[in-house]
């Protein structure tokens, strides 16, 4: 029958975002100074792709109908350690990097294990978690400094050819590597399961729990992929409380925005990732208009409030009233 | 037993849920081949025993063996190893996913350690096709389907995992005839291939037509195991309620009263559910929808009760015209309607919340003064409802959701009588509810009726619609087919016109809901 | 494309105060005026940035100053340091002559940096500076404050004692120079000090609930010095009844009114911070340096102090108006003259 | 169906088993706790001044709290609770600049300020049914907007009322502070309205049940509204009372206050997922959270231990008796 219909029905959410994304950007380059040029999309891309991450991580997070509230702080916590690890010679920057990941994993794991297995409610038991991640960044960086490999951070941070800047190409292959495989594993399926009818789920034999501890181990994998990023692209570790706070309120604004439902089983991450670079394209928007700067938070709160309540119309639409319930 | 060696045995088993006792010693015996069906009142513990048996529930004690092993099932998961698979009665479908990742759900073909989702898909369809619900699109998502294909697709689910023993409860509740006649044939294949099949419902008829042998809970325990067709259907009913039983359904009154109708619609419709109709409902009367599933009775409710938007059309109260803009202004006292909704689990009941909070929600209003709750006011009203409707409860401050489904679906209705509506519209009121309750919904209903009030009742049994109502509409496509006044209303007449065989092309096939 | 290292001295010795005498200068190659300047600010939410952003505003309104400038732009980005990374690209990008900037981060610049010295642009850091030899910073000297304030301590309680720090925000180097130039003192006093430590994170109410549990459990204390929320710690003291002891602490106008209030009753302060009109040094430097003129690579300020008992009212507080502005807003060795209540107030009667 | 039939049977169970939450018990259980290791670091911990200091410290986070409890019964969350709380206080300190008149309204207007706000959350979650978590977070952002535009804009007044002063830090009943007093008052008023008005059964029904709340005749949005315009009007409120406890408003008073206020709620036994809890929870959440702030900071623990001591705690605790309770 018409399989197109369902496949746009699905993928309703990811496009809409995109849609929203290319119209920012293009109002964005179109009034740049310098114009849609490399080195613009470049600078554009460092700062999307990291909040892209810290996304892609809580839409995993977010997908099992929970979440987690302390993206930000893992994402501190790895760039302090990144700070003190990938450095040096070829092989230890790539065991710095493995050391970091790995920091990212038994983070994301420590949540999953108390959400899951000490069946707390995600919220609170990541905000606890979350403290720990911070202070432990804090203990590594009590203020900020450090440094990475500056080749592979240049590298990583820098243009393909001149034109793609590699940080597209390294968030391609994040998706490519972690979220195709899981979307479409077993335990992806379990996680989506998971969060949309638990009960259903558990009584059709679906693998919850590793699906759900699978969902949050790889949420702390890709903050801490962020956690790496942010090393590259800042040369240092800190740990900042305050931007710690606001990179996990912004990865739930991006998760929305990216058409992730936070009531679960539904969303994809590559929909978060253009709803993190529709985010971040609302903070360059700035940039292009002569904004007094008292006036720009508050120019940033409306564009948000503006394009989180763009889903809201879709309820006009709604005839049946009993559809405001879920 | 026919001397069969039992493919699978359950002895001694007792479950309790704090106080309640679910189940009692409770024994069990299945035999290949062959469909077992188990009867019993509303919380007599079938759905307790078939979910020890799926591995959703651990006994408190008690045996089981599978091939004569002893076996325990720490998980669903488990069960299903076993080849034990079970459609539930709470359907345990996801609604977020489509329908082949459902039917794959337990154990999804997989190519490189990812889903086959071409595989997939090949599974889903045979399975949906075997099921006899082709008409079903493997990629549509489940939350999208109305319930009685979400149950066909259960049932596809459940033949796809190739079981050796099958166990629905209460699986066929909210299908159509066309669709359980379908379903039966499925089952009677199944059986000749050798398997297994444990049949849970509350509909005798589907028990005569399928069961090779009936056991009987009460009370979590069971009273009588017998071979199909060995005992009558009274004798059967008395097992199961422990008592004598009789004249299920009460007299109608003589003639109808001819007061201006209290509901009327004129010409109404809404987006492409409803088509054109046109009601009236008087005080005194209990007016019956009737049709296959899903042909805009429950729509039509919802329009009364003011839920729907864009609706065309007029509808009166009083012969007024009114315009209702939610439930609260159909229930405000000029109008004073009440719904019994489709769904007590989600649209009926606040489950965790107690008792007493659900019996009184909708009448806050009249319970408060100055938004303060005059609790003596609030005690006398419920004690007067537990009464009056005999509500079976531990007490009135136990969360709702641990009484039996006949139970809870008393507290939804007691919670609208709170308000001494004028105006009742129920929706498939007795959906998986035990013949006693039915009954006394029945009696209910009339009585209801014959002190005033106006009643639209729409069901998917036949037989309650011959017997409670004074009318009936058959709808059909969103409009109404066919107006059956008194000894009119037959089974025969409710088929014929459910299926529009009447009007045009007489051989409609029943396609509409995906 | 950086800019040519020389021998000072400065072109305007008093204002550009090399930090140390190490300090290199720098000579940029001239250019044409005007000049478009972009300043590029972080966090924004708070009493002492508006009170920047405003004089960097009125800065750049006075006369001979516009005459220089052809194009202001002020950006701020929030707390994320990588927002700010890439709004400097952007202004580097978009061929500002100079970049001024208030940096979120004093060690995550470093590429940037880079980008700029090749692109020949003059960026200049202040407040929250950088960590780096290649970019022009301007500051007070944060350690210098610590000391200051312990010094302070040491004269008023000359026999050791307990002493009460109240603390910034955990992790910013202020607050870890601040706490080490104060440490260094005292322990160089060589009398014998019972230091508790708090953190008030600059925030009246945080310092003020950690100073009342403190007192209630630590105290009474000797002497008190707090880096930041000193109107909301003597707010404490008040309310525990603490008595009034030696104080050293930031410039708020509050923490001044009660200085000046209770002088006679034993709280003796010395008031001193970083005035939010370092930008404007900030920008002038920034504007020599295109001009070509020698400035230092690290341009040190005087600290605004005032301490009993010669806090004069009018010029060093101001009872009738808001506790939250910081008093110290003049660098009269720069020419910078704005009294902070010309700074907010004058906006006031422009709208 | 024959055997006990009848609802008199209520009556029958103790009233303190039916009403005693466990969570609520053992939170109040790990305050004694608290004390007791805090009493062994000094012994000032169990004098009466520093718990009535305390005490009075807890109450702002306690109005602050209630409100975000009133959101949580719903199935909902105020992110936007730092801005709110700011606002509120700058607003009040603003107002009092215009005379006498202004001086009085200084409250009110404060509060009111905090109720736009949470009107305006009101109307995107309930008439826009936009998630709660997204629209607070926007409304946060526009807030701070707002009050940075104002500020900077307008140098407003920032310095507290005589009356704020008083309500913070005065005494009326000697030996208990003012702020104390009107956490009580609000607390009372809260227990009144959750156990014994339709709004208070009306705000569990739709955190337990929205479809079926609405399809029992209640205007389900009206009550959301209300609900987060009142938790808007608390969050001020608070506001209010930090800038009399402080003397003053400052932009960042907020920011200290929205992670504890839901832990507190949550710690005291209220589902986060809406409909469950009671305010005595709440209660002993607030109290177990100030108590542990404090301990940890006179103990001068450093920033990163604090943190790190912080949140096991919350973790420990919460598995000793917050858990869900098991599948089967
Ligand atoms: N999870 C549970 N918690 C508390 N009580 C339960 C639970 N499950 C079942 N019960 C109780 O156990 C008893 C048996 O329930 P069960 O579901 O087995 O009945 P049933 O025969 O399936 O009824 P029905 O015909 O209504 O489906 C009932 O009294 C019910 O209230
Ligand atoms: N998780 C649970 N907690 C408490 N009670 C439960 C739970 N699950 C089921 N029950 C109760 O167990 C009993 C049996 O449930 P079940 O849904 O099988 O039958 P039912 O309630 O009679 O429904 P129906 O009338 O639709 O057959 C019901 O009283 C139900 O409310
Ligand atoms: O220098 C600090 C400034 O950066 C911060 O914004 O406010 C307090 C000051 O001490
Ligand atoms: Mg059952
Ligand atoms: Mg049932």
């Amino acid at each position: 029958m018409k399989d197109w219909r369902y496949l746009l029905a699905e993928q309703r959410g990811t496009l809409l975002a995109l849609g929203i994304f290319i119209v920012m950007f293009i109002i964005y380059t179109t009034n740049h100074p310098a114009g849609f040029t490399a080195n613009v999309v470049q600078t554009a891309a460092n700062k999307g792709v990291l909040l892209a991450f810290v996304a892609m991580a809580q839409t995993l997070v977010v997908i099992t109908a929970g979440i987690d509230l302390s993206v930000g702080m893992i994402l501190l916590l790895t760039n302090c350690l990144a700070s003190w690890l990938v450095v040096g010679t070829p092989l230890e920057t790539t065991l710095g990097v493995i050391a970091v990941l790995a920091a990212g994993l038994v983070c994301g794991a420590i949540n999953g294990a108390i959400v899951i297995y000490g069946r707390l409610q995600p919220i609170v038991a990541t905000i606890a978690t979350g403290a720990v991640y911070y202070g432990i960044g804090l203990l590594l960086r009590p203020f900020p400094g450090g440094s990475v490999n500056e080749d592979l951070a240049d590298a990583l941070t820098g243009k393909l050819f001149d034109v793609i800047p590699t940080s597209l190409v390294a968030l391609l292959v994040v998706v490519l590597v972690v979220w195709v495989p899981f979307s479409r594993s077993e335990f992806g399926r379990a996680a989506y399961a998971a969060g949309s009818s638990e009960t259903a789920a558990y009584m059709s034999g679906v693998p919850i729990r590793r699906g759900k501890f699978i969902a949050y181990a790889l949420a702390g994998v890709l903050a801490s992929v962020g956690g790496l990023f942010l090393t590259f692209f800042t040369y240092t570790g800190e740990a900042a409380y305050a931007s710690g706070n606001s990179y996990t309120l912004f990865s739930i604004a991006a998760v929305v925005l990216g058409g992730v439902s936070l009531f679960g089983g539904k969303g994809s991450a590559i929909g978060a990732i253009f709803g993190a670079l529709a985010f971040r394209t609302i903070g360059d928007l700035l940039f292009v208009f002569d904004f007094d700067p008292l006036w720009q938070p508050l120019f940033q709160g409306v564009i948000l409030l503006i394009a989180v309540s763009l889903g809201a119309f879709a309820l006009f639409r709604v005839r049946n009233r009993l559809e405001w319930f879920l | 037993m026919d001397g069969a060696v039992p493919l699978f045995r359950m002895e001694g088993i007792s479950k309790r849920y704090g106080g309640v006792r679910a189940l009692e010693k409770a024994d069990l015996e299945v035999t290949a081949g062959s469909i077992h069906a188990i009867l019993g009142e509303n919380g007599a513990g079938k759905s307790t025993l078939i979910k020890t048996m799926a591995g959703v529930v651990a006994p408190d004690e008690g045996r089981m063996t599978l091939d004569g092993r002893e076996v325990s099932f720490a998980s669903p998961a488990a069960a299903n190893q076993a080849g034990i698979v079970c459609i539930f009665q709470e359907l345990s479908l996801i609604p977020e996913l489509s329908v082949a990742d459902n039917i794959v759900i337990s154990d999804p073909p997989k190519r490189f350690g990812m889903i086959d989702r071409r595989a997939q898909r090949q599974i889903a369809q045979e399975a949906l096709a075997r099921a006899g619900a082709s008409d079903i699109h493997p990629r549509a998502l489940v939350k999208d389907l109305p319930l009685s294909r979400r149950q066909m697709v259960e049932i596809a689910k459940a033949l796809a995992r190739k079981p050796r023993i099958l166990i629905l409860d209460e699986a066929t509740s909210a299908l159509t005839a066309a669709d359980v006649a379908k379903v039966f044939e499925v089952l009677k294949r199944l059986r000749s291939e050798g398997l297994a099949l444990l049949y849970i419902s509350h509909r005798m008829n589907e028990i005569a037509e399928l069961a090779d042998h009936c056991t009987v809970f009460r009370n979590g325990r069971n009273v009588a195991s017998y071979k199909a067709g060995t005992k009558s259907d009274n004798e059967v009913v008395e097992l199961m309620i422990g008592r004598e039983y009789s004249h299920i359904f009460p007299p109608k009154p003589a003639a109808a009263p001819a007061a201006t109708p209290v509901l009327e619609a004129r010409n109404l419709s809404w987006a492409d559910r409803l088509d054109n109709i046109s009601l009236s409902v008087r005080a005194g009367e209990v007016v019956g929808l009737g049709g296959l599933d899903g042909q805009g009775q429950r729509e039509l409710l919802l329009a009364f009760f003011g839920v729907l938007r864009g609706l065309r059309g007029e509808v009166l109260i009083d012969g007024k015209q009114a315009f209702i803009s939610s439930p609260k202004a159909a229930s405000d006292d000029g109008i004073g309607m009440a719904l019994i909704p489709e769904d007590r689990k989600t649209e009926g009941l606040m489950l965790p919340m107690t008792v007493r909070e659900n019996l009184s929600f909708a009448a806050l209003d009249r319970l408060a003064k100055g938004g303060i709750i005059d609790r003596a006011a609030e005690q006398r009203l419920i004690d007067d409802m537990v009464g009056l409707l005999a509500i079976k409860t531990a007490g009135l401050d136990i969360p709702v959701g641990a009484l039996s489904g006949g139970n809870q679906q008393k507290v939804v209705i007691a919670k609208w009588l709170m308000r001494q509506p004028r105006i009742i519209l129920l929706n498939d009121p007795t959906r998986g509810i035990d013949v006693g309750t039915k009954q006394e919904i029945y009696q209910l209903m009339r009585k209801l009726a014959d002190q005033g009030a106006a009643i639209l009742f729409y069901s998917t049994d036949y037989d309650e619609l011959i017997g409670c109502c004074d009318r009936v509409l058959v709808l059909y496509d969103g409009s109404v087919k066919r107006e059956l006044v008194g000894a009119d209303i037959t089974e025969h007449a409710l088929i014929a016109s459910a299926l529009n065989i009447h009007g045009e092309g007489a051989d409609m096939k029943q396609g509409a809901g995906a | 494309a950086g800019p040519e290292v020389v021998s000072g001295p400065a072109a305007q010795p008093d204002c550009f105060a090399p930090w140390s005498a190490d300090t290199k200068f720098f000579k940029y190659p001239k250019k044409e005026g005007p000049f478009r300047i972009a300043f590029s600010n972080g966090y924004i939410a708070n009493t002492w940035r508006i009170q920047m952003v405003q004089t960097a505003k009125a800065y750049a309104a006075q006369p001979d100053v516009k005459a220089k400038i052809k194009e202001f732009k002020v950006v701020s980005t929030g707390e994320d340091v990588p927002a700010q990374i890439s709004a400097i690209n952007n202004f580097i990008d978009s061929g500002y002559d100079a970049i001024v900037t208030d940096a979120q981060n004093p060690t995550a610049f470093g590429p940037v940096i880079k980008r700029a010295k090749e692109a020949g642009i003059v960026l200049v850091a202040f407040d929250n500076i950088l960590d780096t030899k290649d970019a022009i910073n301007v500051n007070v000297d944060q350690k210098g404050l610590g000391e200051l304030w312990a010094k302070w301590l040491v004269e008023k309680v000359p026999n050791g004692g307990k002493i009460l720090e109240v603390r910034g925000v955990a992790g910013t180097s202020v607050d870890t120079d601040r706490h080490n130039g104060i440490h260094e003192v005292l322990d160089a006093s060589g009398k014998k000090w019972d230091v508790t430590e708090v953190a008030g994170k600059w925030d009246d109410g945080v310092a003020q609930k950690v100073t009342a549990d403190a007192i209630a459990t630590n105290g009474p204390f000797d002497g008190i010095t707090g880096q930041g929320g000193d109107t909301g710690i003597v707010q404490a003291m008040i309310d525990a009844k603490h008595p009034f002891v030696p104080f050293g602490g930031e410039t708020e106008n509050g923490f001044r009114k009660f200085c000046a209030q209770h002088s006679a009753d034993g709280l003796k302060c010395t008031s001193a911070g970083s005035g939010p009109a370092q930008v404007a040094v900030a920008i002038k430097t920034a504007i020599a340096a295109l001009e070509g003129e020698v400035v230092p690579q690290e341009v040190k300020l005087p600290l605004a102090i005032a301490s009993d008992p010669d806090m004069k009212e009018g010029t060093d507080y101001f009872p009738k108006e808001s506790d939250n502005f910081f008093v110290g807003n003049s660098f009269p060795t720069c020419g910078i003259n704005f009294s902070a209540q010309e700074i907010m107030g004058q906006t006031k009667a422009d709208q | 169906m024959s055997e006990t039939t009848l609802g008199g049977i209520a009556g029958r169970m103790p009233k303190f088993i039916r009403r005693a939450d466990p969570a609520v018990l053992t939170a109040f259980a790990c305050i004694v706790i608290l004390l007791l290791l805090g009493s062994l670091y000094s012994r000032s911990f169990l004098s009466p001044e520093y718990l009535l200091q305390q005490l009075k410290v807890a109450s702002f986070l306690g109005v602050i709290a209630t409100g975000m409890m009133l959101v949580i019964l719903l199935g909902q969350i105020d992110l936007s609770v730092p801005w709110s709380v700011a606002a509120g206080a700058m607003m009040a300190c603003a107002a009092a600049a215009y005379g006498p008149v202004g001086i009085a309204l200084a409250i009110p207007f404060g509060v009111l300020c905090g109720v736009a706000i949470g009107i305006v959350n009101g109307i995107g979650v309930a008439y826009l049914r936009i998630p709660s978590m997204i629209i607070t977070l926007a409304t946060n952002a526009v807030a701070q907007g707002l009050m940075v535009v104002y500020t900077g804009g307008f140098s407003p007044q920032d310095s507290a009322t005589a009356a704020m002063r008083y309500l913070a830090t005065g005494f009326t009943i000697p030996g208990v502070p003012n702020a104390v007093i009107i956490w009580a008052l609000i607390g009372a008023a809260m227990v009144f309205v959750l156990t014994r008005t339709s709004f208070g059964r009306a705000v569990y029904g739709i955190g337990n049940r929205e479809r079926a709340a609405y399809l029992s005749g209640i205007d389900t949005r009206r009550i959301v509204m209300i609900a987060f315009a009142v938790s808007g009007g608390l969050s001020a409120f608070g506001g209010v009372l930090l800038a009399g406890y402080a003397s003053k408003a400052a932009q960042s008073m907020g920011d200290a206050y929205l992670l504890p206020s839901i832990a507190a709620v949550v710690l005291g036994g209220t589902s986060i997922l809406g409909g469950r809890g009671s305010y005595l929870g709440t209660v002993a959440g607030v109290i177990l959270i100030t108590l542990l702030q404090s301990i940890l900071s006179v103990m001068q623990m450093p920033e990163a231990g604090r943190q790190i001591i912080y949140g096991v705690v919350i973790v420990a605790m919460l598995l000793l008796y917050g858990r869900a309770p098991a599948s089967r």
